[in-house]
């Protein structure tokens, strides 16, 4: 609680101390992304390797209905969330029999089909993206396109998807969820119907995920085929691996440091790869449970 | 508000597929035309920084908002891989700021997106495709087939080059649409050779197009009497793949380092200080070329009034003319325009050493070269 | 091999006057940071039965396992013919001729039966042969080809048995062998045992299965919150059922 | 008809040329995911240095590529090993995910290397003199090289899957997967053991590399973009098993022919599609067994 | 149908690819009884277990429970109508604690799984009945231990413990004494017999104190198929039980 608190007010005054806004909000997209993400792998105990579709469909829906459609803000991220919480159904059906690794794979699998009817239907314009998306006006008054406005705008978005999943992780619900990834066929015999619950964790992971992709839309205005790829939900892992897999704000910190090393490095040219690469093998290496996961460890709380 | 402070930021593919046609390569050619350009000694501070977009149109952003917001830079330089450039395009005409793109290839820049605060220096897609595809077609190579990267860049690729061929007498018999980063061609050459066409267009860049090409000579293509014609290819690609591989290969660029005396002279000095001792590329003299308009720009401006379409319109009034592209100018639209060249790669006994790859075929002239202003589709020149 | 190591002097007093094939001394363990084993001390003579009692959890499992070499952290000594074992890996005290049949069976699913079988490598001759091991086990015989970890619970025990058995080894540790075996198979366990006790092998049994124990072993030792806590011998097993009684609620 | 028909024997049978690359790599990963339980996502960079060495030794040393064949696999695989020695080691009986974090930042950082001193787009690599030319089939042009290739990868995946499959060692080698102290409390190196595995997966990776050096093109981004297909048919075999992988291998170069044929723009996504049908009627792929 | 007879099997039969494993089992549990199941190592009990409660598909034949055929249903669904099991080899939630384990199984039965809109201080209100039900089993001092790290014994009896929670009807118990100690032997004994009158009780167990000590009725399977049925003194005379299962020592 006391970590919530500090990192709301951290959060809270960041317009006032200098630092990029814009990086904040990117950071804070991906940040409600990694949880999304750690709320199935940490807590459900089911690794998905897909779950940049989510992010990418989200993101493609609410750049179409801005742009095209001229809807609201408010609605375009509603129309973009629903949109990835219709894909998580799909997809759901299709993957949540399956165990382990074949689980992480067939996600990866469906993503990859996803991002095939990306690249080949037309609105979403191929690898050029939805460029120039407008940002609007928030339920008509707050304007957008003011980085302060927008700002609080993103910080609401994602502190209300991070105590979503916080509560799920702590709820009645959440203790099933841990319970089927310690030992899935004695959950079974008490008389759960796991696949129901690995469904809805996955449901409710792929939805949110989807709200972080509409928000992302309005910090970079822009909609491309970098955030269905591959490798996209390849640094969703990293994420939440670097900030700790299971605790509840690894994901938070390990999204800002992976964006940081993008955003910082990239002056670095070549030598980026290598050193990212340095870093996630040193951190496997020497803090496995990841930033948050060795303090927790350390200071013997969960956090 | 002016003032003598410039801040250059080269943004491009450090690491990626097109490192090597701009990557660091482009630093240095921008460090060289701030120390060619004089204005230091004239108290001007001018300063580079340099980001890897990675390909990806969002990180690009980023950075390049990033630099605009916070490190305050002037002018975005070389921009390769389209939809990136795309995207800079659009945040740089919102902040009012500079974009000299010099590597990407699409002609939208200049034509749907085009912008006061852009422009365009290189080479675009119609004239890699009217290059390429009317001279072939004019020398005999009137039966065309097509392996297109299926991407948006393909498309136009493959699209403005049909044009050429067409509007030169030729046909095109058929087509085939590879995925971007497709490392085996054999299915799609046997595709090509069955279709006997003379000239088989690849409509694809970098790793995709040497791949079909060192596998076309793999499978006997060219030996076989079908013509093979590169629409985007740059002198690294040639190197990597080899003379023996890529002999007889057409292309159409607008700078080659063994041109005249200028570009050796220039390219001499960009040689020794790159890492891997290679040659510069068109995209690399490009982005030495634009930023000396840009600076003879500002000197004549006398300082730099930090506002990007400002600056834009006095670049577009003076003619461009500088040692690597020779004399041209800037059209309306952003897009920069000088004469381009049709080469055939030599084999490896005509080569008379290391980067010695080219022959010319023909010239072709500026005015020729690139879109023509009542074809554009610019808004910019409705007004 | 020579062993370099300055013997604890306790340990040499406890060597010279018992001529035994395993000398346990002061051993310690811990898994992770949580300390399991605090001190223990015994020693088993060739050709013996020594038997293990305990309570759950007393440690009776992780003194087999430090003595195999399986767990990671351990201190004091454990001799073996002469050798030191405190800091050998485990493939190397396996080639000293000593085996472990783990409580949890360790039947791999991705061999067969008959490779499950044949996965220890033979250490020297004198192991049972196939046929052997069939004739004290018929239910593998009928299973050979079937998944390892298909059998059922009885079988997985006998199948982790008899593989030991083939190897060869000369001293036997046996953890809970017979646990989940119908009576009559126990008893035809009994009775291997008490052959291959005759036949010159050494073992080290852990039980919970007090009757079975008290038809094999020649001495128990108690073990108890990480120690060694009594020890006598079968004969006077009597006199000691009050003590035993209260160690183990027997 | 008849002209379709040649094409399609045609593309069926690159889709074969293709898939012993397929196979000959998903051979190695699944050997290290299967032994080590490893999924080993430096696959592709490490294919990629077989590729490089193969340039290295005819540049450098003036070996050919015959050497190549033997001394890149021997010299990569030796890498292999070192790393395995001083990194993957520490990870044995970890969640599969730190395997595969560690490998990717390997694969990062090889790549990133090589990347920095040989610049991105390539280098040459001809094809050796003896295997130059083709064959023409009547409905084909088969180069002799390509015909090469298959029967190679074919006799190198028979060979791996007898060593594992049907040999003492390979039993070993499951066994340890399962529960490496046990198998070492037998008597039996399992570290020695394990890192001579991953040398040999890593060794037929750098294999896969030398054969492709002349096909393709020798580039530190080569693996990148296949190891996920190849991940994709290991997955499809059923995780860890050889002759999965070496079927399905084969099958998806196939596949893949067939859509390069119908639905070209396709033919990199087929074997995704390929992958969930599979996953759904199999959900432990085609040999896998169910856990 | 007679209605005392709360779980009864025709036929059933299981077989694995040419090896059968449980052949034409017709086994009929009392209601309210202690009903042991013993015989030689793979006879199929087991076996049985797992097609009783749905974690195998019979290959032929029938299962009835409380009168109504449950051959075709899934597990879980098994399970809620009371008919619930624990495993040969323990099952437990390793990181969850004692408490933990046993609340796992007590809410379940309260319609509350799918919330994830609500806070787990809900569950506390199932705190009071986890105590009572761990101390049943004399587990009350490891409550807030986590499973894991309990010794082999105790998660046995957590496991019973949590079984118990469902409230069940009718008990399918493998082995439960397996690898325990004799304390404990006594007090899952004890514990046993206290529940079975409540509750219907199959049992797997090889211990035979325990078997003579606790059950009504015994059926002995070899190979897969009823070899007797009878109660304790009566099978201990039999000589093909005592061949197949007991051995020379016995009678
Ligand atoms: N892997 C482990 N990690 C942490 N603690 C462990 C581990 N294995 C055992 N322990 C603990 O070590 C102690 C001794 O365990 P051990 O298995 O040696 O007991 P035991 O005497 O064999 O008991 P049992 O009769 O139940 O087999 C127990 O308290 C147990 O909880
Ligand atoms: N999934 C399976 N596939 C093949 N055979 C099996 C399978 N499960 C069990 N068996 C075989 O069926 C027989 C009966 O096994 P089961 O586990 O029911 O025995 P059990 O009576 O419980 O024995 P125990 O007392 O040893 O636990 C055994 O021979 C076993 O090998
Ligand atoms: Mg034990
Ligand atoms: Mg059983």
């Amino acid at each position: 609680m006391i970590a919530f608190v500090l990192m709301t007010v951290l959060l809270a005054i960041v317009p006032f101390t200098g630092i990029y806004p814009f990086f904040v909000m990117q950071g804070l997209c991906f940040a409600l992304l990694a949880c999304a993400f750690n709320l199935l792998v940490g807590y459900g105990g089911l690794l998905s390797f897909g779950h940049a579709m989510f992010l990418g469909t989200a993101g493609y829906f609410t750049a179409h209905a801005l742009k095209v459609w001229g809807l609201s803000p408010e609605l375009g991220i509603i129309f973009g969330t629903a949109g990835a919480a219709a894909l998580a159904v799909i997809t759901g059906l299709v993957a949540i029999r399956r165990l382990g690794i074949y689980f992480a794979m067939i996600t990866l699998a469906l993503s990859q089909l996803v991002y095939f009817i990306y690249l080949q239907t037309p609105f979403t314009h191929g690898e050029d993206g939805i460029q120039g998306i407008p940002q609007g006006k928030l339920f008509g008054i707050f304007d957008l396109s003011q980085p302060t406005t927008l700002y609080y705008v993103i910080l609401a978005g994602f502190l209300l998807g991070f105590l979503l999943i916080y509560r799920t992780i702590n709820s009645p619900f959440g203790e099933v969820l841990k319970a089927i990834r310690e030992n899935e066929p004695r959950a079974i015999s008490l008389g759960y119907k796991t696949d129901q619950y690995k469904f809805l964790a996955y449901v409710l992971s792929g939805t949110l995920a989807g709200l972080a992709g509409s928000l992302k839309v309005f910090v970079a205005q822009n909609a491309s085929l970098t955030d269905v790829h591959w490798s996209m939900s390849g640094e969703i892992v990293l994420m939440t691996l670097v900030g700790g897999l299971g605790t509840v704000f690894g994901p938070v910190v390990g999204a800002f440091v992976i964006i940081a090393m993008q955003q910082y490095l990239a002056g670095f040219g070549q030598w980026v790869t290598v050193i990212q690469g340095a870093v996630f093998v040193i951190c496997v290496l020497t803090f496995r449970r990841g930033i948050i996961g060795e303090l927790a460890h350390f200071f013997r709380r969960s956090l | 508000a002016g003032d003598k402070v410039v801040k250059i930021g080269v943004l491009n593919d450090q690491s990626g597929l097109y490192a090597d046609l701009a990557g660091p390569g482009s630093v240095i050619a921008a460090q060289m035309a701030i120390e060619d350009s004089g204005l230091t000694k004239k108290g001007w501070k001018i300063d580079v920084i340099s980001g890897d977009h990675q390909n990806k149109p969002d990180v690009g952003v980023n950075i390049a908002r990033q630099w605009i917001d916070v490190d305050k830079v002037d002018v975005i330089a070389d921009v390769p891989t389209s939809s990136v450039a795309l995207a800079v395009n659009n945040l740089v005409k919102e902040k009012n700021s500079i974009l000299l793109d010099s590597g990407a290839g699409t002609s939208d820049l200049t034509n749907s997106q085009c912008s006061p605060n852009t422009i365009h220096w290189t080479y675009d897609t119609y004239m890699l495709a009217h290059g390429t595809g009317s001279a072939l077609t004019k020398s005999g190579g009137n039966t065309w087939f097509f392996l297109t990267a299926d991407y948006a860049f393909g498309a136009a690729l493959e699209r403005d080059t049909t044009n050429a061929v067409v509007a030169a007498g030729g046909k095109v018999v058929g087509g085939v649409k590879h995925p971007l980063n497709t490392s085996d061609f054999s299915s799609f050459l046997l595709q090509a050779q069955a279709s006997k066409a003379k000239v088989i267009g690849l409509a694809n860049a970098g790793g995709d197009t040497v791949n079909a090409i060192k596998q076309a000579s793999e499978f006997g293509i060219v030996s076989g009497g079908q013509k093979l014609a590169g629409l985007l290819m740059f002198i690294s690609d040639i190197h990597s793949l080899g003379l023996q591989t890529a002999k007889g290969l057409n292309l159409t660029a607008t700078f080659y380092w063994d041109h005249n005396d200028g570009t050796r002279a220039f390219s001499k000095r960009f040689q020794e200080r790159m890492k891997t001792k290679a040659m510069p590329t068109m995209v690399q003299a490009g982005v030495y070329s634009s930023l000396i308009h840009y600076f003879k720009t500002l000197d004549k401006l006398g300082e730099n009034p930090h506002d990007g379409a400002k600056v834009i319109a006095a670049m577009k009034e003076i003619p461009t003319d500088d040692p690597l592209f020779g004399k041209g100018k800037i059209e309306p639209n952003g897009r920069t325009i000088h004469d381009a060249y049709l080469f055939e790669v030599k084999s490896p006994s005509e080569s008379k050493g290391p980067w010695d790859y080219y022959k010319l075929v023909t010239t072709i002239p500026a005015d020729e070269a690139f879109t023509p202003l009542d074809k554009s589709t610019c808004p910019l020149l409705k007004k | 091999m020579v062993d370099t190591n300055v013997a604890d002097p306790k340990a040499s007093a406890a060597k010279s006057q018992a001529g035994a094939i395993l000398e346990v001394r002061n051993l310690e363990a811990w898994y992770g940071e949580s300390h399991i084993l605090h001190g223990i001390n015994f020693d088993v003579r060739p050709g013996e039965v020594v038997t293990l009692l305990g309570r759950n959890g007393a440690g009776k499992t992780s003194t087999l396992k430090s003595i195999m070499g399986m767990i990671g952290k351990r201190t004091g000594s454990i001799r073996y013919e002469n050798n030191e074992l405190i800091r050998m890996s485990s493939d190397k005290i396996a080639r000293l001729g000593v085996a472990f049949c783990p409580e949890e069976r360790g039947i791999f699913s991705s061999l067969d039966v008959r490779e499950n079988l044949m996965l220890p490598p033979t250490i020297r001759s004198g192991g049972l042969s196939l046929d052997q091991i069939f004739d004290l086990f018929p239910n593998l015989k009928e299973r050979l080809s079937s998944q390892g970890t298909k059998l059922s619970g009885g079988e997985q025990q006998m199948l982790a048995i008899g593989r030991i058995l083939r190897t060869g080894a000369r001293f036997l540790m046996l953890d809970e062998p017979t646990e989940g075996l119908a009576p009559v198979i126990i008893q035809q366990i009994g009775h291997t045992i008490s052959r291959l006790k005759s036949e010159g092998f050494t073992i080290l049994l852990v039980e919970q299965n007090f009757r079975f124990a008290s038809t094999v072993a020649d001495r128990f030792y108690i073990v108890e919150h990480g120690k060694i806590i009594d020890g006598f011998a079968n004969s006077e097993l009597q006199a000691n059922m009050d003590k035993l009684h209260t160690y183990l609620g027997v | 008809m008849s002209i379709n028909l040649q094409a399609l024997s045609a593309q069926l049978l690159v889709g074969l040329i293709n898939g012993s690359f397929y196979a000959l790599l998903s051979l190695g990963l699944a050997v290290i995911f299967g032994m080590l339980n490893i999924i080993n996502f430096a696959h592709g960079a490490l294919y990629m240095m077989g590729a490089f060495c193969a340039y290295f030794l005819l540049n450098g040393l003036g070996l050919n590529y015959w050497f190549a064949l033997i001394i890149a696999p021997v010299a990569v695989g030796i890498f292999g090993m070192i790393l395995e020695r001083t990194m993957l080691k520490w990870l044995t009986g970890l969640d599969h995910l730190y395997g595969l974090l560690l490998t990717f930042g390997l694969a990062l950082i090889i790549q990133g290397v090589f990347q920095n001193y040989f610049g991105s787009s390539g280098l040459p690599y001809a094809i050796p003199d003896q295997l130059r030319g083709g064959m023409n089939l009547g409905f084909m042009f088969l180069p002799i090289y390509r015909g090469w290739v298959v029967i190679f990868s074919l006799v190198v995946c028979l060979l791996t899957w007898y060593l594992i499959e049907r040999t003492r060692l390979g039993a070993y080698l499951r066994a340890a997967t399962e529960n490496p102290t046990l198998v070492r409390a037998f008597g039996i190196n399992v570290p020695r053991m394990i890192t001579l595995t991953y040398g040999l997966g890593v060794g037929l990776a750098a294999l896969a590399g030398v054969l492709s050096a002349p096909i393709n093109q020798v580039r530190p981004l080569m693996g990148t973009d296949l190891i996920i297909v190849v991940f994709a048919v290991v997955v499809i075999g059923g995780m860890g098993s050889i002759m999965g992988s070496i079927i399905t291998g084969f099958t998806l170069g196939i596949v893949e022919g067939l859509t390069k044929y119908f639905y070209p723009e396709a033919s990199n996504t087929v074997v995704f599609v390929l992958m969930v049908l599979v996953l759904l009627v199999k959900p432990a792929g085609l040999t896998g067994r169910a856990t | 149908m007679a209605d005392d007879f709360i779980l009864e099997t025709q036929g059933l039969t299981k077989e694995f690819a040419g090896f059968v494993a449980v052949r034409d089992v017709n086994l009929r549990v009392r209601r309210g009884s202690i009903h042991a199941l013993i015989g030689p190592n793979g006879a199929g009990k087991t076996t049985c277990f797992n097609l009783l409660t749905k974690f195998l598909q019979p290959s032929a034949g029938q299962i009835l429970y409380k009168g109504k055929d449950i051959t075709a249903m899934a597990p879980a669904d098994v399970a809620r109508l009371g008919l619930v099991r624990s495993f040969q080899i323990s099952a437990v939630f390793p990181h969850l604690t004692a408490l933990e384990n046993v609340r796992v199984a007590l809410q379940r039965q309260h319609g509350t799984s799918f919330d994830f809109w609500r806070s787990k201080t809900v569950l506390n209100r199932f705190n009071d009945r986890a105590h009572e039900l761990l101390n049943d089993v004399g587990l009350s001092e490891f409550a807030d231990t986590p499973a894991v790290e309990m010794p082999y014994g105790r998660k046995r009896a957590l496991e019973i413990a949590t079984t118990l929670a469902l409230d069940p009807e009718m008990m399918l118990l493998d082995e439960p004494m397996a690898g325990m100690g004799h304390e404990d032997i006594d007090k899952i004994a004890a514990l046993i017999k206290r529940i079975s009158a409540k509750y219907t009780i199959l049992m797997v167990e090889h211990n035979l104190n325990v078997v003579a000590n606790l059950s009504d009725i015994i059926t002995v399977l070899t190979r897969g198929k009823v070899l007797a049925e009878g109660n304790y003194a009566d099978l201990t005379k039999d000589e093909r039980v005592k061949e197949a299962y007991l051995g020379a020592g016995h009678g």
